[in-house]
């Protein structure tokens, strides 16, 4: 086979798995916009997403349209109950505690996961089939597009959201400045809970739909939560093109270096990426730099 | 002047503990995990001079533990280096790497500067994986030899934790005079209010890497004196989990209490025997302790816990008087 | 500050008095070091599980020799520190008489070292041909070595004149001993490995890798790893319409591969122990009486399928039953009569140990298997 | 002494501070005056290395400092104080001037750990030090408590005897008068003064201007970060200009 099909493989195969970082990393961007926490749990709740789809599939024998919905709906009520008893109680919420607090949750939330669930990995049928489709000389899953469509759609919702709507606004203000945004009062506090809830939703509905691909298991958010962290910094954490852009972009760097360079060390190269990017553009790639102020 | 006589009292208290312990537990399980409690303790020390007095995070030392054991171990099992020989070149190659990486990491604040330092754990962590050749890959390396001095060879529990100890009190002893030192005043001025640090000429970010270097030297110390009393090491033992782990024994001893990291690494060495009930489901716990302690004592247990046990004399005085 | 010291005494008495252990002579008592927990649960689940479950129908038959085993299981986390650990724990606390696992090739490595030491046996359930080579006096080992399954591959590959292979495995303990092995053993049989990549445990997408693998010389395809990547693999093969024959190994050798991968099963051959076929084995078959019962046994008691894993620490129990048996009772004895096992026919195999040889199986361990209808069919 | 020439600062789109100049004597204390967001602040941040200027420079004794950051600046004699006073809240009120007195001291982390004869002395020398400066601002009873645990006022004080220790040649002070009771005022204008008569050159933002038209030898008037007025202080009290700013804001 040609070099330039194995490329055009490369490419296509980056951006199938780009688009699965990116739709977990606007999950750690919302959350980060309204709030300024980065959320290390996130990842469990991409993996709770899955389970829970696997538990209303196996379990309670639901169709698979309303297995997702009882599973967004179920890994939201996780977020905003983790929300509302470690982070909203927290007198002194340092960035460092928050993330004790977050990584202490998402250990937690796994170990929980696998005393109920169990270790094994599972598989979710896909959503149409898995019949290849071709592009070119290169070929996707169906799978890969349901997931692209997903996240063109956050994204848009999420601009709109922000954009457009009062309380979409008062969550950034709440980012932009806490005590301001409390002074003309803006409930800071429903604000986050909020933003908790939208980020989990989308967290798990990200899960959801990646599962057919990566499988799930009570330890499949890890891996994903970190990639999607890397996407949301190359995108300089934004909730929008910005982190789509990262998330793509690591995906072909992933693939090319698996492909080209050397398989074993792609996810170095992935996190190498993440560290020239932090250390030289700290605020993404996307973005303009803005004055620092002190 | 009383206040560093009593911090001299408490240090050879220490000792006199350290030293008498062995005759209490005698040869047997207990002294065994003991040698794991003195390398943690390092370890532990040597990240709480950079969280809780230079208040920088790192979710990465683990990486640096696990260089200074796999600079060790590969130069010793692989080179027949002289073991303490490969120890002073762990601990030299990690200080100047850390040094290095350390100038645009620690250029970063807070959640940047803990997804950079994972993202440096993890590229470690992959290295000892991947560098087959090397490091003898995930399956790991053995044939490492223990330290001797002059034909002296510490290869039994007994040995490796006066050896170990004596490490250990070193390093606390060392880090003890850091602290009350002008580095460590300058080093709780940053952490206190960075910029008026800096105002009064305090070179914040050249302190910072500097720290960030001797916590990662004092790491690789660590790592090395592990390789040479385990004989083995692998990959699995230096992953983001341990450095996880790290963080949690600073935060649960305390910021910026040397004595704290002490009583962390210890809980933590044990706290997995201790949980043996649990069986399978210790992670629980383990996740739960790290969002309580954090939530409700943030001080740590050395700082928290009289707090809290004063509090409830004072709750219990306060009952005993409202019943008379 | 100033309660530092009382709290630290405190705390190191509370778990010295917390630690001390009640010894009953009338049992006999096995440590054991599983991965129950941590990446490498796979295999110290399945393995505590029989180990529990021998011991227990051991026990309810009156023991051995009139003694009861008493099983002692620690979980090691994948961890060699932790491993470390809980062997000396084992060893000095617990004063077992012989250990079985850990279930890691790395944890064994590990704890090597401690046994050797305090000579004390150790039944290593991992598969690492290095942990009996060179041999080591007190260490023993049940789980076949992976150049044996890579053997059963290539003679087959021999027989349909495949010479040209591209190999795939996990970046972890197990994939890495298997990648050494596949490349170790080639030029014996002839084989030229032409394409050498990997992928990591929790990676989701191996197209990448495949894609070279396309482009390549290679006439078929070899994946080392264990659940779920190879499933991965496998779907990512048909994705990309690779016509490549497709061998896996004794790492996803259970029905649990067969339901992650789906249809892209199909077709696919690895080598296996016979667990996952003793209902098809021949009559003959000096093990069929042992796999039975052990399949039997575990799907009552888990409802599961028992997978050659637990065979492992199925086989460590009973070859030191049998030592027992034979009259020993102190690790020295056990040690001298294990290594006196012969024709013992367990799940992994038929082991017969001797002091040159502490890994004990021939190559008949393993048998080569094609996926079929979402079902095992032997190859002949 | 000091002198700023033609400083102008933009953040994003809003000018903070536009062709700013102006010079300070040695031996002066100059007030810098003007209504909330005239730009004080903002120009004393660029002046102490916290903000960088957008365009023009600064000159500390004819020497170019625009583009040093602050821990540069103190080696040459500029020290500033905060407006919503930062202290070392976890150290001692002795422990805090020690720290102003950092960079007159050097032995490294290897010597601090070794705790080294040349580095032990050193420490003794500048615990004296310190003592003395606490002594110089009247507040030398409170060396052993904790910083956090200060009144608001002692705190202002403990911030200038910090500053002292640095061995300043020039002093700026964000509000020093800022929460401070009538007797405080009071003993803040003693102190400012008797830092003058140690030789160090004072500038100051503030608001009270009893103080600044009391104890200043200049000011300097900014009005929506342009220059005003500069003069002495009954030329700024007659300033229309003047008047007309703060009335206008008030």
């Amino acid at each position: 086979m040609e070099l330039a099909d194995q490329i055009a493989q490369y490419l296509v195969s980056g951006l199938s798995t780009g688009a699965i970082y990116a739709l977990i990393g606007i999950g750690f961007a919302i959350i980060y916009n309204s709030t300024d926490i980065i959320n290390f749990a996130q990842g469990e709740l991409v993996m709770l997403g899955g389970m829970f789809t696997l538990f209303s599939l196996n379990v309670l024998h639901l169709p698979l349209p309303l297995a997702i919905l009882f599973a967004v709906a179920a890994a939201t009520a996780v977020g905003v109950l983790f929300e509302r008893l470690t982070i909203r109680p927290l007198k002194s919420p340092t960035p460092l505690a928050l993330i004790i607090i977050t990584i202490g949750g998402s250990i937690l939330i796994r170990g929980i996961t696998m005393m109920i669930g169990g270790k094994d990995t599972h598989a979710i049928p896909a959503f149409s089939g898995s019949e290849p489709i071709l592009i070119g000389t290169a070929t996707i899953l169906p799978q890969h597009l349901w997931i692209f469509a997903l996240t063109a759609l956050a994204i848009t919702a999420n601009k709109l959201f922000f954009e457009y709507t009062i309380t979409g606004k008062a969550m950034r203000a709440c980012a932009v400045n806490r005590r301001a945004a409390g002074l003309v009062g803006i409930d800071v506090k429903r604000m986050v809970l909020f933003s908790f809830a939208i980020s989990s939703a989308l967290g798990s509905l990200a899960g959801i739909i990646v599962a057919p691909l990566t499988m799930t298991s009570y330890d499949v958010g890890i891996m994903l939560g970190l990639k999607g962290f890397c996407a949301a910094i190359i995108g300089g954490l934004s909730g929008g093109i910005g982190t789509v852009l990262g998330g793509l972009l690591l995906g072909v760097l992933e693939s090319l270096g698996a492909g080209l360079i050397s398989s074993g060390y792609k996810d170095a190269i992935a996190f190498i990426i993440l560290l020239l990017i932090l250390f030289i553009r700290p605020q993404g790639l996307f973005t303009k730099a803005q004055t620092e102020r002190v | 002047m009383l206040s560093a006589y009593r911090e001299i009292v408490k240090f050879l208290l220490l000792v006199a503990i350290v030293l008498l312990l062995p005759l209490l537990i005698q040869e047997g399980y207990l002294l065994n995990v003991m040698v794991f409690v003195g390398i943690h303790s390092i370890l532990a020390l040597a990240l709480n001079l950079l969280l809780g007095y230079a208040g920088q995070i790192s979710l990465g030392h683990a990486g640096f533990f696990g260089l200074g054991a796999y600079i060790s171990g590969i130069l010793t099992a692989t080179y027949s280096i002289n073991p303490w020989a490969a120890m002073l070149a762990a601990a030299t190659l990690v200080t100047l790497l850390a040094f290095i990486v350390g100038f645009p990491i620690l250029k970063l604040k807070g959640h940047y500067l803990a997804m950079a330092t994972l993202g440096l754990g993890i590229i470690i962590y992959i290295i000892f994986n991947e560098a087959v050749d090397h490091t003898g890959g995930p399956s790991g390396l053995s044939g490492i030899p223990n330290l001797s001095l002059g034909g002296f060879s510490f290869d039994s529990d007994l040995r490796n934790y006066y050896l170990i100890w004596t490490f250990t009190l070193v390093a606390i002893g060392l880090s003890l005079n850091l602290v009350n030192s002008r580095i460590g005043r300058a080093l709780r001025a940053i952490h206190d209010s960075e910029v008026a640090a800096r105002v009064m000429g305090v070179n914040a970010r050249l302190l910072k890497v500097q720290i960030f270097a001797l916590s990662a030297g004092l790491s690789a110390v660590a790592g090395s004196l592990y390789a040479h009393t385990m004989t083995f090491v692998a990959p699995a033992s230096f992953g983001f989990n341990f450095s996880v782990e790290l963080v949690t024994m600073v935060i649960i001893g305390g910021l910026a209490s040397i004595y704290g990291s002490l009583l962390g690494a210890a809980l933590l060495t044990v706290l997995p025997e201790m949980l043996r009930a649990f069986q399978d489901y210790d992670i629980i716990v383990y996740g739960l302790l790290l969002i309580v302690i954090t939530m409700f004592m943030p001080g740590g247990l050395v700082k928290g816990l009289p707090g809290v046990l004063t509090a409830l004399r004072r709750k219990a005085a306060k009952e005993e008087s409202g019943d008379a | 500050m100033k309660r530092f010291l009382p709290t630290t005494m405190l705390t190191f008495l509370l778990l010295l008095s917390a630690s001390l252990a009640f010894a009953s002579p009338a049992t006999i008592k096995i440590g054991a070091l599983f991965s129950v927990t941590g990446p490498p649960s796979f295999l110290g689940e399945p393995e505590r599980n029989s180990a529990k479950m021998v011991v227990d129908e051991i026990n309810a038959k009156g023991g051995v020799k009139g003694k009861k085993l008493e099983l002692i299981v620690y979980d090691t986390q994948g961890d060699a520190t932790k491993a470390v650990q809980a062997a000396n724990r084992l060893i000095k606390e617990d004063k077992v008489v012989a250990i079985i696992g850990p279930s890691t090739t790395g944890e064994s490595m590990a704890v090597i070292p401690v046994v050797e030491k305090e000579g004390i046996p150790l039944i290593s359930c991992a598969a690492g041909s290095k942990i009996t080579d060179p041999v080591k006096k007190w260490v023993f080992k049940t789980a076949q070595n992976d150049g044996l399954a890579v053997a059963k591959i290539y003679e087959y590959l021999n027989k349909k004149k495949l010479a040209k292979v591209a190999i795939l495995t996990v970046s972890d303990g197990f994939g890495s001993s298997g990648r050494e092995q596949l490349k170790a053993h080639a030029e014996k049989f002839g084989i030229q490995v032409v394409v050498d990549e990997t992928y990591g445990p929790k990676d989701t997408d191996m197209t990448s890798q495949l894609t070279k693998i396309r482009g390549s010389q290679a006439q078929a395809i070899i994946c080392w790893g264990t659940n779920p990547g190879p499933a991965v693999v496998a779907k990512n093969v048909k994705q990309l319409g690779i016509k490549l024959p497709l061998f896996m190994s004794h790492g996803v050798s259970s029905k649990k591969f067969i339901e992650l991968a789906g249809d892209a099963s199909d077709g696919i051959m690895l080598p296996s122990g016979k667990v996952i076929v003793s209902d098809v084995l021949p009559a003959g078959d000096k093990q069929k009486k042992s796999l039975l019962a052990f399949v039997k046994d575990y799907q009552n008691h888990y409802k599961a399928e028992g997978d050659h894993f637990g065979g492992h620490a199925w086989d460590a129990v009973m070859l030191l039953k049998g030592a027992v048996e034979r009259g020993a009772d102190t690790p020295a004895a056990i040690r001298d009569q294990l290594e006196k096992t012969t024709n013992f026919a367990g799940i992994g195999g038929i082991f017969s140990y001797s002091a040159a040889d502490h890994a004990g199986l021939g190559k008949d361990a393993f048998v080569l298997v094609e996926i079929r209808n979402k079902d095992w069919t032997l190859v002949k | 002494m000091l002198e700023v020439r033609s400083l102008t600062q933009r953040f994003g789109g809003i000018t903070a501070l536009e062709d700013i100049s102006f010079a300070v004597a040695k031996g002066d204390i100059t007030g810098i005056i003007g209504p909330n967001g005239a730009g004080k602040t903002t120009l004393f941040n660029i002046v102490t290395g916290l903000y960088t200027q957008t365009a023009g420079a600064v000159l500390l004794n004819g020497k170019d400092i625009s583009n040093l950051p602050p821990e540069r600046l103190a080696p040459l004699g500029l020290v500033r104080t905060f407006q919503n006073i930062e202290l070392f809240g976890t150290m001692t009120v002795l422990e805090n001037v020690m720290l102003g007195l950092h960079t007159r001291s050097s032995s490294g982390i290897l010597a601090c750990m070794a705790k080294m004869p040349w580095h032990l002395r050193e420490e003794r020398l500048i615990r004296k030090q310190a003592y003395e400066w606490l002594d110089f601002c009247g507040i030398s009873t409170l060396a052993e408590q904790k910083a956090s645990n200060l009144p608001f006022g002692r705190g202002r004080f403990l911030e200038i005897a910090r500053a002292m220790a640095v061995n300043p040649s020039i002093m700026l002070m964000d509000e020093p008068a800022a929460g401070l009771n009538n007797r405080e005022t009071g003993e803040l204008a003693a102190l400012i003064r008797k830092i003058r008569a140690a030789g160090v050159t004072v500038v100051l933002v503030e608001h009270d201007m009893e103080l600044v038209m009391d104890i200043c030898d200049r000011i300097i008037v900014l009005n929506l970060g342009r220059k005003l007025a500069e003069g002495t202080p009954r030329e700024i009290q007659e300033n229309p200009a003047v008047i007309s700013a703060y009335l206008g804001e008030g």
